[in-house]
């Protein structure tokens, strides 16, 4: 898979809530083929605390305008540092890395469980999967209404369900207590998830118990992003692997997860 | 234009630019960014005689200008390298050395020999100095006569280029770096990471599973610039200079500090294709500077 | 709201912050800034005997998140210490604690000494670990029987509480530590600056006019953290922490790893204000996580 | 004297050319007295390779709107850096720091030579000169025309020359080459100068020679500026003394040049 290493000019940054903000970036050359499930590796430069890259999943592609964009929630130094810069400004971007998501057939029918930034992929892969004529519902977890963001988008591909753990918004508790999950025989092939640890657990366990194939997509500390440093192992049943080569996306089944 | 090409015991390197054991997978990872024959050489990753897990998750922590790592060696074992890895990158118009460990003399001795069959193979770099695996490694780097009996034992089973390559973790590096001298390295190469650890203080834990890991990176700069120039005035045989290396004016730091090539570590991470730009770099130096090899950095720092 | 006051051998410090020594002056040059009256204790520029007129200019480099200095413990000597420095800061109301050099046991003797008599001087800091003087300095602090043998001397002549502070250029501390804490040392203070160079690429220079240096901030953190948890884990004598401390969790995190107090040293130099900040954050702490004390914090970091 | 240390706000950041500027910043205090000569410590954020604070010399000051300003030469990454700094951001100061030119009686006449950045300190001097009725000479230094910078405020207090060394502007050759030296006898009862060291020593040498009083303010390679850390000494007739707090004005008998 081609990638490109090259400073990309920042054309917006936008805060849809107060932790949260979209940036779009203009690639100098074109852009290459982007799968549901790659990210990228971010230059957060002149921070004096921010030395590594950080990675951040693909959020959109418009290969025409050769912009790239983001989600990405401020959590830290980087998360904040990134999240002050103003149009015009330059950042080097390194993608499109990781495996992707892999599409179930045609027609079959898909749930995808998101929380918190790990929403991201999921523009991507729900554009595809409505190519595919699949029929997707999303499932969006969050703390209160205002975490639970672009369901405009999602809407467009499929039907958009909710949870929030103070009722603001859709059901209230957690994902995995949503009503969807009550029914006997879960009316999905496939269940995408990505989001907090626990909640892809959480999420992989109901999957396992239902024989659903599961694919979640993992975060991690990682030093390079591209399979270089091996500091970003996930156990799996062939032993440790590369979180950020091999995947960011496993099965389940694959993954030496207690579950 | 100045001639970049640096002799180290009797091997020419192309240029003094090689990659640090551990931050280059096996090249192949970089291969989408530059094109690998421009190096001088590449270190592949540290392997042992049979394959390794490595440590837990977390192995990586961010520090200031710097990271720990905790990876402990994961890799497939000598044998997968020869038959798997090798295959595919010995046609690389670049010297490809590995980076030797083991538990115990005998380990090492045998990786030395599997490897010494290898024709194509130049060098071999003797790792003594890892921070991070329980048994062996930093304790051989880190007591003169453990590092002078592996250096010995290793040099009658190899007959090419012997490099060890020495722990910062030390209170007399020059010390350690003789005895390996009079023991039959050809090279000495340094440092490896400096021993630290991280702490998470909402946590109250560490950060690395294994508590202490390895420092890499700008923030060991000034030390490793410090043990190279020591070594440089201690010992008679040439040196790989490493750590926290960036750009080329760090590089060229090193060189004039007595290393006579040096290593490329952490910064690959930052930037896959720094180590051409290094080699741009050195050029450009040298013309700006009047010298017509690069020969003429090593060592020439006043004090 | 969570109580900052740590005992330390018998003494009682009201809180666990305090200035490293050198990089402090004698606080008046803080004066300006904050009220010192509110920090833990000052630890002031290391003295020896006579006056030394410390190292030729330059005497600094800056590194990579950290710099490196050869001051050489330029100070008026013990005795200007004693009749016109100390007079103007006695009336504060935190413990003002001299550090000690010398080049000879003798010297580090008669130094004592001379203090042990100011009864208003609780403590005293013996420094075998200054990377920047030629004769003695670290040469103490980095072989065991050396440090061991100074400690002794120093023991027998001063009767309130002995810091010994550690120097981090060894391949083992705890043996150092063991050591002090056998001769009688009531603490040990670590760690001391590294030895580092900085090079000047293109005048072809050392930039010291040492050459080499003591590099110091966070880039030494993960380093100094490393060495506060392996010399918590080896003796019982509490411990300072210091080493790129910039803000109250670096603090913190010197405490998890088992530092009873900490010094603030380089970053006194960016912001002198810092320590108040630092003190105010550790109550922010303890307050947001429930502990009653300071004293909870003291190696309560999980593997 | 009262020190403070506050975050300023940026104003303006003005190149007057392409490789120095003037930043203004706002006090969020009332700004204490400056004396020509003092300095403040600037810190240089978010910039992964600037550690500690720079020094540099106070231009001038505004103390009804609360307004500092200074005159930075880009030589290195901080300046570079601060160069690239945006109106309405925060920048950390602290001052007044270091000592002043003392001034002469009523009525001497004084030269001023500057070269670089190192006229800085002489419009406060200058403005005070005037003031305390000395009769004013400044002579400026520089590569060419465009390093010759503020003529215009100097005209205010005195008489400018100046010399090129391309001949561009005012005479050609260094600052020491310019006729006012000519004389046997210089009509001047004091010189103060800031620059280049070579150019200090030089005009040092030309004050001893005459037995003219003579005051330089010496730049150096400190770690704190305020007198903590003893890195910044230079060497004296009393020994080593702290450039940032005996200094950075010393008169020149006072120090150990050998000129
Ligand atoms: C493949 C992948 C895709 C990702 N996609 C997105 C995305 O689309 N949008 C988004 O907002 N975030 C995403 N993340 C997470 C993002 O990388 C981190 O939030 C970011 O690196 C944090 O940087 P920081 O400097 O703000 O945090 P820091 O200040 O470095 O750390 C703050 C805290 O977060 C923890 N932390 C930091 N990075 C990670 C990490 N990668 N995994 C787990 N814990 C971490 C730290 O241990 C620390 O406790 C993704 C991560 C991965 C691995
Ligand atoms: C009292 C005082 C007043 C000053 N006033 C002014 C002023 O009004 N305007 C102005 O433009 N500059 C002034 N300077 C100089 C200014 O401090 C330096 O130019 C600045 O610190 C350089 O920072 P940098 O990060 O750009 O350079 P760096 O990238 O840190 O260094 C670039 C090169 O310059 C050398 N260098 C850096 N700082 C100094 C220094 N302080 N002395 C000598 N060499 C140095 C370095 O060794 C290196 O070779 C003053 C200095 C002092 C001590
Ligand atoms: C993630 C990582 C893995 C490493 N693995 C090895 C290894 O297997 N063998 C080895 O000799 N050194 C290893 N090192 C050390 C580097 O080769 C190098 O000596 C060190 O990182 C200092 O250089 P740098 O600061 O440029 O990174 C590793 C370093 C890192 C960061
Ligand atoms: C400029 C400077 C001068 C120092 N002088 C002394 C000294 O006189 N005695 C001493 O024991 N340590 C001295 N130190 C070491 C500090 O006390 C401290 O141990 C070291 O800087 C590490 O802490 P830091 O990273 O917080 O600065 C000095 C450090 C600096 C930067
Ligand atoms: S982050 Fe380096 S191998 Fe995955
Ligand atoms: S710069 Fe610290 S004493 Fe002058």
């Amino acid at each position: 898979m081609a990638k490109i290493i090259k400073d990309h000019e920042v054309i917006e940054v936008r805060f849809p809530v107060s932790d949260s903000y979209i940036i779009s970036l203009r690639s100098p050359v074109e852009i290459p083929a982007v799968l549901p499930g790659n990210f990228a590796e971010i230059q957060i430069e002149n921070s004096s605390d921010v030395f590594l890259r950080r990675p951040f999943s693909i959020l959109d592609v418009d290969y025409e305008n050769r912009i790239i964009s983001f989600l990405i929630k401020i959590i830290g130094k980087g998360t904040k540092k990134l999240g002050e810069i103003r149009r015009g400004d330059k950042v080097s971007l390194i993608y499109p890395l990781g495996n992707s998501f892999s599409l179930p057939e045609p027609g079959k029918r898909v749930l995808i469980v998101g929380g918190g930034s790990g929403i991201a992929p999921f523009v991507q892969l729900g554009r595809i999967l409505k190519v595919n004529s699949n029929d997707v519902t999303f499932l969006i977890g969050g703390k209160s209404k205002k975490d639970i963001l672009l369901t405009a988008l999602f809407s467009e591909f499929g039907e958009v369900l909710s949870t929030t753990e103070d009722g603001s918004m859709g059901e209230k508790g957690f994902v995995t207590d949503h009503s969807v999950f009550k029914s006997e025989n879960l009316p999905f092939d496939r269940i995408y998830s990505c989001g907090p640890d626990a909640m892809m657990k959480a999420v992989g366990r109901i999957s396992k118990q239902n024989e659903i194939d599961c694919e979640v997509s993992l975060e991690n500390m990682m030093a390079c992003g591209f399979g270089a440093c091996l500091c970003c192992i996930t156990e799996t049943v062939e032993g440790n692997k590369r979180v950020c080569k091999e995947g960011p996306v496993f099965n389940i089944n694959y993954l030496k997860w207690e579950i | 234009m100045g001639d970049l090409r640096i002799n180290i015991s009797g091997l020419e390197f192309k240029n003094p630019v090689t990659t640090a054991s551990g931050t280059f997978g096996n090249g192949e990872e970089f291969d989408d960014f530059f094109d690998l024959n421009l190096l001088g050489g590449m270190f592949v990753k540290g392997m042992t005689l049979e394959p390794r897990e490595g440590n837990d998750y977390p192995r990586m922590a961010e520090t200031a200008s710097g990271m720990l790592n905790a990876v402990g060696l994961q890799n497939k074992g000598v044998d997968h390298f020869i038959d798997n890895i090798y295959p595919r990158i010995k046609h690389l118009d670049t010297h490809i050395i590995p980076n030797i460990n083991g538990s115990t003399v005998e380990d090492y001795i045998e990786v030395a020999e599997k490897l010494n069959e290898i024709d194509s193979i130049p060098a071999l770099e003797l790792n003594i100095s890892c921070p991070n695996v329980k048994a062996g490694g930093m304790l051989f780097g880190t007591s003169c006569p453990s590092a002078i009996a592996v250096t010995k034992a290793v040099r009658e089973v190899y007959n090419k280029m012997l490099i060890v390559k020495l722990s910062p973790n030390v209170t007399d590096i020059t010390e350690i770096a003789k005895g390996v001298e009079g023991a039959g390295a050809d090279s000495v190469s340094l440092i490896n990471t400096l021993l630290g650890i991280a702490v998470d203080a909402e946590k109250r834990k560490s950060v690395l599973s294994t508590v202490t890991g390895g420092l890499s990176g700008p923030a060991i700069k000034p030390v490793a610039l410090r043990m190279v120039w020591q070594v440089y005035n201690a010992v008679k045989i040439p040196i790989f200079g490493i750590g926290g290396i960036m750009n080329a004016t760090d590089a060229i730091e090193f060189m004039l500090a007595g290393a006579s090539a040096i290593q490329v570590g952490t910064a690959n991470f930052i930037d896959p294709q720094v180590s051409v730009k290094i080699i741009n770099g050195i050029e450009d130096y040298l013309e700006r500077h009047h010298f017509n090899s690069a020969n003429e950095l090593i060592g020439a720092m006043e004090g």
